[in-house]
């Protein structure tokens, strides 16, 4: 399988009346066609601004510093007018929190799916389109105003409309967080599913990490604009290297037993003005040692995977 | 229910809802009982629209129940406002409204000590400081405006401003909704320490299982405006007894359940026997035509026809 | 790491130069008619104290009117009374709209439906037509002109800060103040006028534009200010009859008003920035 | 019944209603106030003619049944005589409407065709520093120089150097199109620029909103190029606050007549109110506010079933 997405050492900064604050301070990802990845950051952590690169879709304040992305084999960062719509159109699609909000309230939504499919598409076509993510009364969604769905049907009409194009990559910004919690399973599966359908790749971000051990063959963790820990679900979240990946997997609750204790991380996440010049997570890690504030870790490989900390090497997994 | 600070007793309520040329009546809340004991935290928990925001503004005295009553620490409930004062507190769910904005930190936490008119203005300050050390804020932050705070800090001091005053009742209506998952953590901690502290009763709404679990003693469960299960907060590390809270673990826990895939329908509230009937994966005909009862099961109390799934209908 | 610049200077409208030139010329025009008196202008109700309808000259630097009374020194005397004029009567408008708007968004339904209600009614008046019924009734005068402006005004006010009011009260500290037992006095004056002091203030900007506006248009029609006093409307009216003849009569006045509204329209928009900040977004 | 229906229905009623309060609103201003019809018509008059004059005009009734019977007339079309000229009111008015109404309805074209573009315009390249300034600028000025300035300075230029336009003579449209349009013009053009500033404004703000939406986020990120996404989401999307401040305006316009009219000798319905209220001549003030202030009711009722068509979340159920 070939490299759909290559991103070395990005950096985004944004400028605020406060000065920059970088949001992607070197983060480094691959993700191969039709594969399924996770990113999992809190908020702050650059996952949004690393997704939303992937479209060159970064608001106007935004400003590229060194690195490279790559989709497709094309650099989106040169990007310009018909290139970069091909790639918006045929290469991603996008998937976003709020599905009402993302629908034009003064569209019927038969409409709006029409605009995206190809020219000469008629009310069949939307048909088989609503049916194929679940829709069975297709007839009356069609005809209806944004407004009038509820959450989870609006957010399968956004789903229909980012696969319409039939792309090589989905972009999923937490697709469930603004829905009711007893859907968001059906969502997340639907989503799997039709990507594994039309082998298409899928990068999911969420801050829900059972959500991405569910869908994910491999979760990136993102933590002060870096991919701090990038390997295959299950071994990371089983047997995580990094000490953020292994905190955070302790701060959410639902994995604890009754009558425990879940342990939360000291301490807020950081804002960044510049390049950090020593580890994000020192300040609040339980492991730290008198390097991690001085040098700047970076990238190993241990264990089939990719971590950025000092101590990386003796919090090797013992082999399976 | 006796010893409950808080007790609802077969409370509804009504409201019209809509623009005058498509008024509607929504029943907000339907026969709902539940009480809160000194020193316990009851959870409650639900999607939006399920009744339970309005449920804990009835607790609060907010919201007066079309029927049923309120009784709080032996008393029917007194609607004037000051024979409360300094009683009840509440913790609600948006981190940028939580404090008024014009006002430093030290003057939010300090207003409901003034309002009860309890102590001087030097005491009024020691008490702040005092809160807002033991909510794990440093007491320089009381010169602070809302804004120069994270948001997890402004729950932080949401939470010293309901607990200033020693109140019998607290209600956290999705307080650590909006916050990330470390800070997230704190706060939950906080809240399970202070009260182990201070020994109030505490009403914990949140549309998320898992952390409801981890904070109340009892749980309850709520579905377009009616209690549908009430059990310990064992049971729920359990399996649960009602399909819609099966639903939920399902989602927070994303196990695999045949009787837990809840559909997403589009009329989603039945008008006629279950309120779940269009969802649920295992309604009978029983369901479309009778409105299932709470009725105990062990320790449980469930409102459904076919408590134990699939298995157990045959 | 490097830190943001500091800035050590704020001037009030931070960057945005065309509000803080709009303020400074406001608040020039206004001390002009204040200081008028003292400035050796001469004085603005001298009949024949230079040549009739003279063209501007060294003397009369705006020329004379038909009665040979300095017209820098009319001006200035009519920016101030159309200024006061509008000031005074918006802000009874605005304290009067304030309190209702408030009162009815935080009240009673069946109040805040009469307010609104009669609102409404008074909105569905043109403004200029408004001015006309109340001067009809009223007799011309200041007081008259005073009285359709409160009236003009007042409307928008009530539905601004009602609906800033509404949105207040839903929020958080709002609830739990009153789950503490807040007098209603307490969370009207602590938490709701506070927070919804900055509408109010850029409505009120707003509102004496259009203040100004009226007083001149009813002075125009020969119904507002009556002689010997003078503000900008009647000056134009005067101005207006000598068109053919003496047409600096009527663009001194004509052109000090605009620049006068126009300051004030920016002075609010100005304040709107500050109170509802609105980001721009383009399309790439 | 349909909500649609039910819509139309509410809103006509409250219509009736406020034009129900209007009527009460004149009608006890000018009655219950000093200056009665009396003192208009027989100043001097020693008291038995004024019993007289008072019993011809029904005076001397209650004021409700006073306001009963002028309202039955009103509703049939008498407005009553003009206490100056003794001519129905209702002929006059109806002879000077068409004046008007031109005048009135080429400012709002003018401003519609000149602030649309403009403000849409200014709006979608918000991001670059001088042109909101400038378009601050000339939608300020636009808004703050009153019309009789504007007026002044057009009478003073034009009847100093004609240039094909006509000052002072009105020619009836029916009797020569062109003829007319040289007179009427210039009036519209002086009442117009208010228009274009609030249409400039609105247009501006609304587009700029509109931009900052999640749905043109998702169309763009969908590969729309950007003037598809202008056409087909942001136009119609802006449109609504523009009808809003369209219905303002001609209110507005109704009383903006009155002094171009004046300014520029239009014989129009604003050169006889004005008459009217010098001469306090109080039946003609009456029918005239009412009409207008009918006019105004009716426009904004037009307005909100506009805003219902483009808007469906209005007439529908208000949203979840």
């Amino acid at each position: 399988m070939n490299a759909l997405v290559a991103i070395s050492d990005l950096v985004v900064d944004f400028r605020t009346r406060q000065g920059p604050v970088r949001a992607l301070d070197g983060a480094s990802l691959a993700v191969r066609e039709g594969e399924k990845v996770g990113l999992v950051g809190e908020s702050g952590s650059g996952k949004s601004t690393l997704a939303m690169a992937l479209g060159r879709l970064l608001p106007p304040n935004a400003e590229w510093g060194s690195g490279e992305l790559m989709v497709a084999g094309v650099s989106v960062r040169d990007l310009e007018g018909a290139a970069l719509r091909r790639l918006r159109s045929h290469t991603l699609g996008y998937v976003f929190q709020d599905p009402i909000g993302t629908l034009d309230p003064t569209m019927r939504v038969a409409r709006q799916l029409a605009a995206v499919m190809e020219a000469g598409a008629g009310a069949a076509d939307v048909s088989s389109l609503l049916a194929d993510v679940g829709l069975q009364d297709h007839h009356r969604i069609a005809r209806s105003y944004p407004h009038e769905l509820s959450g989870g049907m609006a957010q399968r009409v956004s789903i229909a409309m980012a696969l319409a194009a039939n792309p090589k990559l989905i972009v999923a910004d937490e697709p469930t967080a603004s829905l009711d919690a007893s859907i968001r399973g059906q969502i997340l599966d639907l989503l799997v599913s039709l990507c594994a359908a039309h082998g298409t790749a899928l990068v999911l971000l969420s801050h829900d990490l059972r959500a991405i051990a569910h869908c994910c063959d491999r979760v990136a963790v993102m933590y002060g604009g870096r991919t701090v820990e990038v390997g295959a679900t299950a071994e990371v979240f089983a047997e995580p290297v990094h000490p953020y990946t292994e905190a955070l997997l302790r701060a959410a609750p639902g994995q604890e037993r009754l009558g425990g204790r879940i342990e939360p991380i000291p301490g807020l996440p950081p804002i960044l003005t510049g390049r950090a010049e020593g580890c994000a997570f020192e300040p609040r890690c339980r492991h730290r040692i008198d390097a991690c504030a001085l040098a700047r870790p970076e990238s190993s490989e241990i264990a089939a995977r990719q971590v950025i900390c000092h101590r990386a090497e003796e919090r090797r997994p013992a082999a399976p | 229910m006796t010893g409950s600070v808080v007790e609802l007793r077969s409370v509804d309520v009504h409201f019209a809802s809509g623009p005058l040329w498509a008024r509607r009546r929504v029943h907000a809340a339907r026969e709902v009982s539940l009480g809160v004991a000194a020193g316990e935290t009851l959870g409650l928990v639900g999607e939006s629209g399920s009744g339970k925001t309005t449920t804990g503004k009835v607790c609060l005295g907010l919201i007066r129940p079309t029927t049923g009553d309120v009784v709080f620490d032996g008393h029917p409930f007194d609607y004037r406002r000051r024979a409360r004062r300094g009683a009840l507190a509440a913790v609600l769910q948006h981190p940028q409204w939580s404090l008024n904005p014009r006002l430093h930190v030290g003057t939010s936490v300090a207003e409901p000590l003034v309002i009860a008119g309890i102590g001087g203005r030097e005491e009024t300050r020691r008490q702040t400081g005092e809160m807002l050390e033991r909510v794990g804020l440093q007491p320089v932050l009381a010169k602070r405006y809302p804004h120069e705070l994270s948001g997890g800090q402004r729950q932080r001091v949401a939470i010293a401003r309901a607990l200033i005053t020693h109140p019998k009742f607290v209600v956290f209506d999705e307080a650590v909704s909006a916050l990330d998952v470390s800070v997230q953590a704190q706060i939950l901690n906080l809240i399970r320490e202070l009260q182990a502290e201070a020994g109030f009763a505490a009403l914990f709404i949140s549309h998320d299982l898992a952390a409801v679990r981890y904070v109340a003693d009892r749980i309850v469960v709520m579905y377009a405006g009616e209690v549908v299960e009430s059990a310990t907060a064992e049971t729920l590390y359990g399996r649960g007894r009602h399909p819609y809270t099966r639903g939920l673990q399902a989602a927070s826990d994303l196990i695999e359940d045949e009787d837990a895939r809840l559909a997403d329908a589009s009329e989603e509230i039945a008008s006629e026997g279950c309120p779940l009937t269009p969802r649920c994966p295992i309604a009978t005909d029983l369901c479309r035509t009778t409105h299932p009862a709470l009725r105990p099961l062990g320790d449980t109390l469930v409102a459904c026809h076919h408590p134990e799934g699939r298995a157990g209908q045959s | 790491m490097t830190q943001p610049p500091r800035r050590y200077l704020r001037l009030p409208f931070g960057n945005d130069r065309l509000s803080l030139v709009a303020t400074i010329v406001l608040v020039l025009l206004v001390l002009a008619g204040l200081l008028a008196p003292l400035l050796p202008i001469g004085d603005p109700e001298a009949i024949g104290a230079g040549p009739r309808l003279s063209p501007p000259t060294g003397d009369f630097p705006l020329g004379t009117d038909n009665l040979g009374r300095p017209m820098l020194a009319r001006i200035f005397e009519g920016i101030l009374l159309t200024f006061v004029v509008s000031t005074i009567a918006v802000l009874i408008a605005s304290v009067v709209g304030a309190i209702l708007g408030m009162i009815a968004a935080y009240t009673h339904r069946a109040l805040d439906e009469t307010v609104s209600r009669i609102a409404d009614m008074l909105f569905s008046f043109p403004p200029v037509l408004l001015g006309l019924l109340v001067t009809a009734i009223l007799s011309p005068g200041i007081h008259s002109a005073v009285a359709a402006i409160v009236l003009i005004t007042l409307p928008a006010m009530v539905r601004v800060v009602r609906a800033a009011t509404l949105d207040i009260a839903r929020r958080d500290f709002v609830i739990v103040a009153e789950v503490a037992g807040a007098s209603f006095g307490r969370r009207l004056f602590l938490h709701l006028l506070p927070n919804t002091a900055g509408v109010v203030a850029v409505q009120t900007a707003y509102s004496i534009s259009l203040g100004m506006l009226i007083e001149s248009a009813l002075s125009f029609l020969g119904l507002g200010v009556q002689p010997p006093s003078a503000s900008l409307g009647s000056l134009l009216r005067e101005g207006a009859l000598y068109l053919d003849i003496a047409p600096w009569l009527a663009f001194g006045p004509g052109a000090l008003l605009a620049a006068a509204i126009l300051s004030v329209n920016l002075f609010g928009d100005g304040l709107r920035a500050i109170v509802d900040p609105l980001e721009a977004r383009p399309l790439r | 019944m349909s909500t649609v229906a039910r819509y139309a229905l509410v809103r006509i009623a409250s219509a009736c209603l406020t034009l129900f309060g209007v009527a009460v609103l004149i009608f006890g201003a000018i009655h219950a106030l000093p200056g009665s019809f009396e003192d208009v018509l027989v100043p001097q008059a020693p008291q038995e003619l004024r019993d007289q004059i008072a019993a011809r005009y029904g005076l001397d009734r209650p004021l409700v049944e006073q306001f009963g019977m002028w309202l039955g007339r009103a509703i049939q079309g008498d407005l009553g005589v003009s206490l100056i000229t003794q001519q129905p009111v209702a002929a006059e008015f109806a002879r000077r409407l068409p004046v008007t109404v031109e005048i009135a309805g080429l400012a709002t074209a003018i401003a519609l065709l000149v602030g649309v573009p403009l403000g849409v315009l200014s709006g979608l390249t918000g991001h670059r520093r001088l042109v909101p300034a400038t378009s601050r600028l000339v939608g300020g000025f636009a808004m703050s120089v009153p019309d009789f300035v504007v007026g002044a300075v057009l009478l003073y230029v034009f009847s100093r150097y004609s240039l094909w336009f006509t000052i002072g003579e009105w020619t009836p449209l029916a009797d020569d199109p062109i003829a007319n349009l040289r007179g009427a013009l210039l009036p519209a053009f002086a009442l117009s620029l208010l228009g274009i500033g609030l249409v400039l404004a609105t247009a501006r703000h609304a587009t700029i909103s509109v931009l900052g939406q999640d749905f043109i986020m998702a169309a763009v990120a969908r590969g729309k190029r950007p003037g598809t996404v202008v056409r087909q989401h942001v136009l119609r999307n802006a449109g609504i606050p523009v009808i809003t401040i369209v219905a303002i305006y001609s209110g507005y316009l109704l009383g903006g007549t009155i002094i171009v009219e004046m300014l520029f000798s239009v014989p129009g319905i604003g050169r006889y109110l004005i008459f009217g209220v010098l001469n306090r001549d109080y039946t003609v003030v009456q029918a005239g506010v009412m009409l207008a202030a009918t006019f105004f009711i009716l426009l904004n009722t037009l307005a909100d079933a506009l805003y219902a068509a483009l808007d469906p979340r209005l007439a529908g159920s208000q949203g979840r």
